[in-house]
């Protein structure tokens, strides 16, 4: 573990993408991306919740008693879950519709949780909502990558819009749950091959540099 | 909806297995499934918790709508999750310490495991009464455990072979989880037209 | 020579048997011929050129992909021309070939190399392509045209040819040429379960409905590699068994919904799947007992979903669900070691 | 920090202090967003009742009691069949919307449909709730082919759904290909809905199509 | 095939599992046991055996007789050695073994000429002796197993406390392809055969003994038959021909319908079971006091030209007796054994013991490793083939993966007696008894570790 | 407001109940552990490698947490970590000199015959099962790199000669290409000991050389070179008393005529000394050319012993 502190808001973005590296906050990952609309939704929504809750619970962390620790978060949690479901309500009902009962789950998001006790619950407020929103863009920037692959190939569009015209031949499996892991499973097999490609580069790199404690010379 | 206690338990078992149709309780499915063993564990701990709760919820539900406060529920049944979660912990660490070292690092994830909550938000958003709801809960948790083992068992197996390196670890567990979910496609439709 | 001859040691055993993997790969493949020779015979040049494409593509896939990830070739133990032969004996002979290809990607790369090639895959790849494809191209692969049109030899179905990633034209036109009377597209299965018309027992035994195989011939090819041992006959025994005795409770139950157990064995894919693909040997369980085990679930399986589920056919999604359970199979049954018994001594 | 030091009232008192914190948020947001909630959900339920009835303006919304009298949603009944009666600009009476809902191909279908009591025939369908498969069930709340058996299908016979091509008669619906699960739900939705609620509203149909 | 095992209710007795391996007995079988001429050199290694090596006591420059104890055996578990010629100690030094490592041996160079008769020796009557007599007895003949194991066999003809054993079983099965001596020592000695066992009898205490002989070496049968006559107490049974019926596990299940306990002995189901090999040196050694000196070993293989099975002196350079039977220059690898379970040698410099049976030389083509190697496709030939009844294809792929642990507590490793049937089986040839050998030392290293 | 007091009222209770459960289970149930050991184990490296003798990470926090043991026998930590811990438990850091893994062979295949070519698993252990492994020298390096494998911290890798060389910085010291190895070859020895023979062979100095072109001869002149009888010759091997360490130089390699004899030079890796033979060969020596006795041979049994 190296020490130097990131900029919070990036490390969550890209370094330490909830999605694609800490593969947390799975199941509206894979349930609610059958589409690009909904995946940036949940997205935004579950980033609201995460800086609502990361701000609240630093406000508070230095009066938490530790056994009630997990209960107190859970309940500060489940508030602004609560009242962003009414105002998604609110605002439109038919994304709320689509988001259908995944919304409540923010609650159960292991993200949300995972932020409030690895984050919020020791770093002081303005840190702690930088991190929710880094953490909370880079899990709706997952969901809209994998909301991509699948509504390209399920449905033929973008956004709503016809990419291949109305011949199109729609690969339902992708709106289906197999999709949902396949299309991650690309997306980890990409980033996999990206990483390997770096590490490979690197290892090359430091092979160089140390020096290998010479064959018995003959 | 009046559904028969069977057709409760097979649909939220199989047709609608909460893991690999319906997608909740995803991480741990995906991240303590390297094990039978551990995933074994974790299902029954899961199970307990999700019955549990369930009845402790539809309790609750019952106050919540004579008080006229169902916009509470979310929280209340969050909050009973957790403490359920908390209480089980404890009990476990003092009853077997040899348990709780194999299960410690788990319990807190029950917390956050989606299926957790979905069961009592399902329940009441479907209406069932005390007996569908442990059925309901039993099922959907007993599912949740059987796909956990399942995908445990093909991992090991796995273990077994030489997987590329590119697709060690979790992308080879999804592919492995969309297979099975392509398997539970067939399920689909059993017990309704046809 | 004598001179330079250099000892070699080795391991005992000294000896081997004729058996290599190769040779049975290649037998399995003999014994497919003469089914992938009546499925062309039957529908004509769409079917031959399916066949050819899935295997075709099976092996370069497999090929190439070694090839890109710096190994050797694996093509030439034979499994993925397997791969590809059964995949296209499962598809409806008008499949566009785009959508073929498809198949064989998927059953290739996530289906068995990304396990870790021959051997290692936990699911059969070419039920995972074609499952692949059932879900992902639902009309397509279920669209079955009529066998033996009459100009099947000069002329494709159209389908087959339909430009990549866009929808086949539709056939009626084709149909309304070369089609019998009333044909619906519906496999002998589909008008069971959905229209509850049972197609004449007959031709079915000889696989001459539509989206039928030759289950006598299916039942000879398997026998020829039972023969020369190199296929175990107790899966397709026990998934036979499991299938008959589930779909004859159901018969007597109901006779007028459900199909008596001779219908439930020689229709759909039931009988090509308990031969040649719940016996693939590296989804298998390994133990004796685990094997009828595995195969009476399997068979059971297939009936429950072709009854009671929105599918008329449930045989893929039986064997890959079984394929899931072998490795708990195997673990529940593991054969008796000699001696693991009490001792008995006769004092 | 350890378990012993930290006093059990402490503990009760800050988590009693939170909760009742978290409760009042809720609250407040709940009945800050309810108005708004109120009227988006009226106004989804006028636009979908409008689809079915076109050139709809106003509705009024019936209710089915267990006895089988009709009450007025006003009256604050509940628990009921829902009936919508629309009416246009004119006040003249357009049809009856009725709510209705089957086990499809992967769960329940939940649909509104237009009903014509004059003529015993359905008009209109939409799908409100389903989880058919996207591309093949699904197409049941879209395809315009299968959505024009609703323009007047008939009810005096019970309703059926036949596979596609094959719609002989006014009360078939003829069904999507590929898709003949889903859309023989719809067509056991319909029947068994009309078969229901026709009686009720053919006893009541002076004092719906006047709209009290 | 096995076709539910049917085969089993028609013919002989016969092993279920197992296998069918060519044969390849035509080559040695009828031709008649033949002496060796004395090396100029001959190497003695004090470790022969199973057990503690034994002790030397002659000296650097010695003179030795022909069948004079050359070393003393170190306790219960160890046998002495007899000089096998006359002749003089040159060195007792570290000598190469068929084990790769150097081991203690006495070096005999024979005088030129020296007799081959037997002079070392007096008469003993077998009859007055006690059990314990009879085992110190065998004890002194310095006879192990020759059926390979090597395994003393006094210690086995003494009764554990609280056993009873009821019946000796002798092994005449010689299931190995190519090895021919234990048939042509049935041929040919069958008197001494029978003579040991009921010495055998007499020791462990039986009323009864049964002789399992294969059912492809009819003339050995016969033989063993008439030189019975119709005694009572010694039973001669054909069992059909299949490899490893010669297992003693497998043999008592055969003959007798019982599993020797996993771990155990034979004398947990009351049996004790020899090889006709070493019931005939008893029969033949103990009435007149020697010493094992001799053994016959089958010369065979594709590439010998002179096969055939010879008496040799035990500590015969191998270099020697393959120059006496002659290779071809197709030879590539020399076996110690039958095939199947024989240990390659990759020196001609070691000698031949107490335990060796055969020596094949195997020409090119045809021998295990030459094809190429598949990963498991799970075929489960190997399960079906595996006369323990174990689950070879899972132990396979659990070696591959270092997890010997596993191996045995789940599946049962250290019951495999390397009997080399999964090998043989294995479509993939995937080398299956060579990872159980590592795992099982693997983990006897482990545990001796801990 | 009413709705207000009764969310507030519901909230209230149910937070104030669970608060109250929680509080009393959590002095019913309470299991008291030392918070120092999660502490501890945040700062050890987690490799569970064992080298401290401990099974796992864990265990050796507990221990420590106990004071069984000293923070500085987990040698994979670095300095810092084990000072941090030291200093979180207030107790000395107890480091103990690092140790490495050494080899004792040097024949690679360029240098060392074979008397035969092993054809089977390629592994050490499966070969050294197989008739000893078909090396000239049956103590000697079999070169499949078993060691190599089991070596979790990548410290060791086949030269192109396959012997296997330690990279000493990235060597912990955990033994396990010790307990692989199955001619016994590594030993783990304090970085110290820089005086190494990189040899096992036993046979007398003819033979040893007949096998083997870098073998130890036994011929005795770094024995005679060296202080106070810090080398002596036992069973035809030189073999250094690491207690009188303090007399090491590399005065002893000096001499050595295959240079079986080596110093470890930080940084530069076992240096042989002048007189050792310099061997320029790259490729393999041939695998003896197997005398098997064929029909036409005449008796090659004379001089078979030397
Ligand atoms: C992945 C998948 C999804 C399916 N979804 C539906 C569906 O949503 N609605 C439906 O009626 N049938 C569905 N089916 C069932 C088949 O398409 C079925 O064969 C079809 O309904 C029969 O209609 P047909 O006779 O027009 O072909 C699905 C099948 C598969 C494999
Ligand atoms: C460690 C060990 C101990 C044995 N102890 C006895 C014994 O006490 N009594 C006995 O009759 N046989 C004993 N045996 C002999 C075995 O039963 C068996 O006959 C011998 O190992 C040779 O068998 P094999 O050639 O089938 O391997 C022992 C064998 C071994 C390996
Ligand atoms: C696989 C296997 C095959 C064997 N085949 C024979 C055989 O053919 N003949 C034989 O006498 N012993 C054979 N043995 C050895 C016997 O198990 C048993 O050790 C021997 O008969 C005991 O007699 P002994 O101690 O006198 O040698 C075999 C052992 C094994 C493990
Ligand atoms: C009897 C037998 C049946 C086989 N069946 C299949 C099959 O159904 N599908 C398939 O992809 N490969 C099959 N194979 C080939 C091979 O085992 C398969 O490609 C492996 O799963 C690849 O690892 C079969 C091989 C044999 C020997
Ligand atoms: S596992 Fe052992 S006993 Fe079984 S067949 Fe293989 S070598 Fe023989
Ligand atoms: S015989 Fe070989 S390929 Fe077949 S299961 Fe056994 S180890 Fe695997
Ligand atoms: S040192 Fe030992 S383990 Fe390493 S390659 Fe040499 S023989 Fe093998
Ligand atoms: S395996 Fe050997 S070389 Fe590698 S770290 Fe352990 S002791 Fe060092
Ligand atoms: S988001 Fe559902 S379990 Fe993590």
């Amino acid at each position: 573990m190296k020490e130097t502190a990131p900029n919070p808001f990036i490390n969550g973005l890209w370094r330490q993408n909830p999605t694609f590296v800490q593969i947390l906050g799975m199941c509206p990952t894979l349930a609610i991306t059958n589409s690009v609309q909904n995946a940036i939704a949940m997205g935004l929504a579950t980033a609201f919740v995460l800086i609502c809750s990361n701000g609240l619970i630093a406000a508070i962390r230095k009066h938490v008693p530790k056994q009630v620790r997990i209960a107190t978060y859970i309940a500060i949690i489940a508030t602004a879950v609560t009242v962003t479901d009414y105002l998604v309500k609110a605002i439109s009902i038919s994304v709320y519709k689509a988001l259908g009962p995944f919304i409540p789950l923010i609650v159960a998001n292991c993200l949300v949780l995972e932020r409030a006790e690895g984050f919020a619950a020791k770093k002081p407020v303005i840190p702690s909502m930088m991190d929710g929103a880094g953490m909370g863009l880079g899990f709706a920037f997952g969901l809209t990558c994998l909301g991509t692959v699948r509504e390209v190939l399920g449905a033929g569009t973008f956004l709503g819009i016809h990419l291949f015209g109305p011949n199109f031949e729609p690969w339902v499996l992708f709106l289906l749950p197999p999709g949902g892991f396949i299309s991650l499973a690309i997306w980890l097999l990409i980033f996999a091959s990206y990483r390997e490609r770096k590490d490979r580069r690197e290892r090359a790199r430091a092979a160089l540099l140390t020096i290998q404690p010479a064959e018995v010379q003959s | 909806m009046n559904e028969s206690l069977g057709h409760i338990f097979v649909d939220a078992f199989l047709i609608n297995n909460f893991v690999l149709c319906v997608f909740l309780g995803m991480c741990s499915f995906l991240g303590l499934s390297s094990k039978v063993s551990t995933a074994w564990r974790m299902g029954v701990s899961v199970i307990f918790v999700i019955t549990v709760s369930a009845i402790l919820s539809y309790g609750t539900n019952l106050i919540l709508v004579a008080f006229h406060a169902e916009y509470l529920r979310l929280i209340t049944y969050i909050v009973i999750i957790a403490a359920t979660v908390q209480l089980t912990e404890m009990f476990i660490k003092k009853k077997s310490p040899e348990l709780f070292r194999e299960l410690g690092i788990y319990l807190p994830l029950i917390t956050t495991n989606c299926a957790v909550l979905a069961v009592p938000l399902f329940q009441t958003a479907r209406g069932y009464n005390l007996l569908q709801s442990t059925v309901f809960a039993l099922a959907a948790s007993g599912g949740y455990c059987m796909a956990m083992v399942l995908l445990a068992l093909v991992r090991e197996r796995t273990e077994l072979s030489d997987v590329p390196s590119l697709a060690r670890g979790t992308a080879l567990t999804l592919v492995l989880a969309s297979i099975l979910s392509m398997a539970f496609m067939g399920f689909a439709g059993m017990g309704g037209g046809g | 020579m004598s001179g330079t001859t250099i000892i070699e040691v080795r391991t005992s055993p000294h000896l081997h048997g004729p058996m290599t993997v190769e040779t049975i790969m290649r037998h399995v493949i003999y014994a497919l011929l003469p089914i992938a020779a009546f499925f062309s015979w039957h529908f004509g040049l769409s079917a031959a050129l399916l066949l050819a494409v899935t295997t075709a593509g099976c092996v370069l896939a497999e090929h190439t992909a070694c090839r890109l990830s710096g190994k050797r070739s694996t093509v030439n133990d034979y499994s993925a021309a397997i791969t590809g032969l059964l995949l296209g004996l499962t598809l409806p002979p008008g499949l566009p070939l785009w959508m073929a290809v498809v198949g064989c990607l998927v059953a290739i790369l996530p289906g068995k190399l990304l396990f870790g090639g021959l051997g290692s895959n936990v699911f059969n790849p070419a039920l995972v392509g074609r499952a692949f494809l059932q879900a992902a191209f639902p009309v397509a692969v279920t669209n079955y045209t009529p066998g033996l049109a009459a100009n099947r030899f000069v002329e494709f179905i159209p389908s087959t040819w339909a430009v990549p990633l866009m929808k086949p034209a539709p056939l009626n036109d084709w149909l309304a040429k070369v089609a019998v009377d009333g044909f619906t597209g519906a496999t002998p299965l589909a008008m069971q379960k959905f229209d509850h018309i049972y197609s004449e027992l007959g031709p079915l035994l000889w696989g001459l409905g539509p989206g039928s195989l030759p289950g006598c011939l299916i039942l000879l090819c398997g026998a020829y590699l039972v023969v020369r041992g190199m296929m175990d006959w107790r899966i397709t025994a026990s998934m036979i068994a499991g299938a008959a005795a589930t779909g004859g409770i159901f018969h007597l139950v109901n006779p007028a919904l459900y199909p008596d157990p001779v219908w439930v064995v020689f229709t759909g894919g039931l009988l090509l799947g308990a031969t040649f693909m719940a016996t693939d040997p590296v989804a298998s369980p390994v133990t004796p007992r685990g094997m009828w085990i595995y195969g009476l679930l399997m068979g059971v399986l297939t009936v429950l979903i072709r009854n009671l589920g929105g599918l008329p056919e449930g045989v893929m999604y039986a064997i890959l669900f079984g394929n899931a359970l072998s490795p708990l199979i195997d673990r529940l049954t593991p054969p008796r070691p000699y001696g693991a018994r009490k001792a008995q001594v006769p004092q | 920090m350890t378990g012993a030091t930290t006093k059990s009232a402490q503990m009760i008192r800050f988590l009693g202090f939170v909760s009742l914190l978290c409760g009042v948020l809720i609250v407040g947001a709940h009945i800050t967003s309810q108005s708004r909630i109120r009227v988006n959900q009226e106004e989804i339920l006028r636009e979908s009742l409008a689809q079915l009835l076109p050139g709809m303006t106003r509705q009024v919304i019936y209710i089915v009691t267990p006895t089988g009298k009709l009450a007025s949603a006003a009256s604050g009944e509940s628990g009921g069949k829902r009936i919508f009666a629309g009416f246009d600009a004119g006040g003249k009476f357009l049809g009856v919307v009725l709510e209705a809902s089957e086990r499809g191909y992967a769960d329940v279908i939940s649909a509104m449909y237009a009903y014509s009591p004059g003529s015993q025939t359905i008009t209109g369908f939409s799908v409100l709730e389903m989880k058919e498969t996207p591309g093949l069930g699904n197409k049941i709340g879209s395809d315009p082919d299968f959505l024009a058996n609703f323009k007047a299908l008939d009810t005096t016979h019970p309703v059926a759904a036949v596979k596609h091509g094959k719609k002989t008669n006014p009360w078939e619906i003829d069904a999507i290909s590929g898709a003949t699960i889903s859309s023989r739900a719809v067509g056991r939705m319909l029947a068994a809905s009309v078969q229901e609620m026709a009686p009720i509203i053919a006893r009541h149909r002076d004092r719906i199509e006047r709209g009290n | 095939m096995n076709f539910f095992g049917a085969e089993r209710f028609f013919g002989p007795k016969r092993l279920w599992r197992g296998i069918h391996v060519p044969e390849h007995k035509e080559q040695t079988a009828h031709l008649p046991i033949r002496r060796l001429p004395f090396p100029p050199l001959l190497i003695v290694p004090l470790s022969q055996h199973a057990g503690k090596p034994a002790k030397a006591i002659v000296h650097e420059g010695q003179e030795v007789v022909r069948g004079e104890p050359i070393a003393e055996a170190d306790g219960f578990m160890s046998v002495p050695m007899h000089a096998p010629a006359t002749g003089r100690v040159e060195r007792i030094a570290p000598a190469p073994s068929a084990k790769g490592e150097l081991t203690p041996a006495i070096y005999i160079r024979p005088y030129p000429g020296a007799s081959q008769e037997v002079l070392y020796g007096a008469e003993q009557n077998i009859d007055q002796m006690t059990p314990a007599q009879v085992v110190a007895a065998v004890q002194a003949t310095g006879v192990v197993g020759l059926g390979g194991a090597a395994f003393p066999t006094h210690v086995k003809l003494k009764v554990p406390e609280g056993k009873k054993i009821d019946t000796v079983v002798v092994n005449g099965c010689e299931c190995e392809p190519y090895l021919t001596t234990d048939h042509r020592v049935m041929v040919e000695y069958p008197r001494q055969v029978l003579h040991g066992a009921r010495i055998a009898m007499r020791a462990v205490g039986a009323e009864r003994a049964v002789v399992g002989v294969e059912d492809n070496k009819p003339d050995a049968l016969a033989a063993l038959r008439a030189a019975n006559g119709d005694r009572p107490g010694i039973l001669i049974e054909a069992v059909a021909a299949k490899y490893p019926q010669g297992a003693e596990k497998m043999l008592v299940k055969v003959l007798l319908g019982r599993e020797i306990p996993a771990g155990g002995l034979p004398a947990d189901v009351g049996l004790a079971v020899f090889n006709v090999a070493t019931l005939a040196q008893i029969g033949e050694l103990l009435p007149d006091r020697q010493g094992l000196i001799e053994r016959v070993v089958t010369i065979a293989g594709p590439a010998v030209s002179k096969p055939g099975n010879y008496l040799i002196p035990l500590g015969t350079p191998l270099r020697w007796a393959l120059e006496q039977a002659g290779c071809t220059d197709q030879a590539v690898s020399v076996v110690l054994g039958g095939p199947m379970m024989g240990a390659a040698v990759g020196s001609f410099d070691i000698p031949l013991t107490k335990g060796v049976t055969g020596v094949l030389v195997l020409a090119k083509g045809g021998a295990y490793g030459e094809a190429q190697v598949f990963p498991c496709i799970h075929c489960a030939a190997c399960v079906n083939v595996c006369p323990l009844q174990l689950d070879p294809s899972h132990l396979g792929l659990l070696a591959r993966k270092d997890r010997y642990e596993e191996m045995e507590t789940v599946y049962h490793l250290n019951d495999c007696f390397e009997c080399g049937c999964c090998s043989y089986v294995c479509p993939a040839h995937i080398p299956l008894v060579q990872y159980f050998r590592v795992a099982k030392q693997m983990n006897r290293e482990r545990k001796a570790r801990s | 407001m009413t709705e207000f007091l009764i969310a507030g009222g519901i909230m209230g209770a149910i937070g104030a109940t669970l608060a109250a459960v929680l509080a009393f289970a959590d002095k019913k149930l309470y299991v008291y552990e030392d918070p120092r050991i999660d502490e501890v184990e945040g700062l050890l490296p987690k490799a569970n490698c064992g080298a401290c003798g401990c099974a796992g990470c864990r265990a050796f926090a507990e221990k420590a947490v106990k004071g069984e043991i000293a923070p500085g026998k987990c040698t994979v930590n670095s300095a810092e970590g084990v000072a941090a811990v030291a200093a979180l438990l207030q107790i000395d850091a107890g480091t103990e000199e690092r140790r490495v893994a050494r080899l004792a062979c040097a024949g690679g295949p360029h240098v060392a015959r074979h008397r035969a070519l092993y054809i089977g698993l390629p592994t050490c252990r499966a070969a050294a099962l197989v008739n000893g492994g078909a090396k000239g020298c049956s103590w000697g390096c079999l070169g499949l790199g078993d060691c190599e494998r089991v070596c979790t911290f990548q410290a060791i890798h086949m030269s192109g000669h396959s012997l296997p060389v330690v990279n000493e910085p990235l060597c912990t010291a955990c033994g396990d290409c010790v307990e692989v190895c199955p001619k016994q070859l590594f030993s783990l020895h304090a970085v110290s000991h820089r005086l190494w023979v990189a040899c096992r062979n036993m046979a007398d100095g003819a033979q040893a050389e007949a096998d083997c072109e870098v073998a130890c001869t036994a011929c005795g002149r770094c024995a005679v070179d060296a202080p106070g009888g810090l080398i002596q010759i036992v069973n035809n091997l030189a073999v250094i008393d690491y207690g009188r360490n303090s007399l090491a130089s590399p005065v002893p390699t000096q001499r050595c005529p295959t240079g079986a004899i080596v110093w470890f030079e930080k940084d530069q890796g076992p240096l042989r000394g002048p007189e050792a033979k310099r061997i320029t060969r790259q490729s393999p020596l041939p695998v003896r050319a197997a005398d098997l006795p064929t029909q036409r041979a005449t008796s090659s049994y004379e001089g078979m012993h030397s």
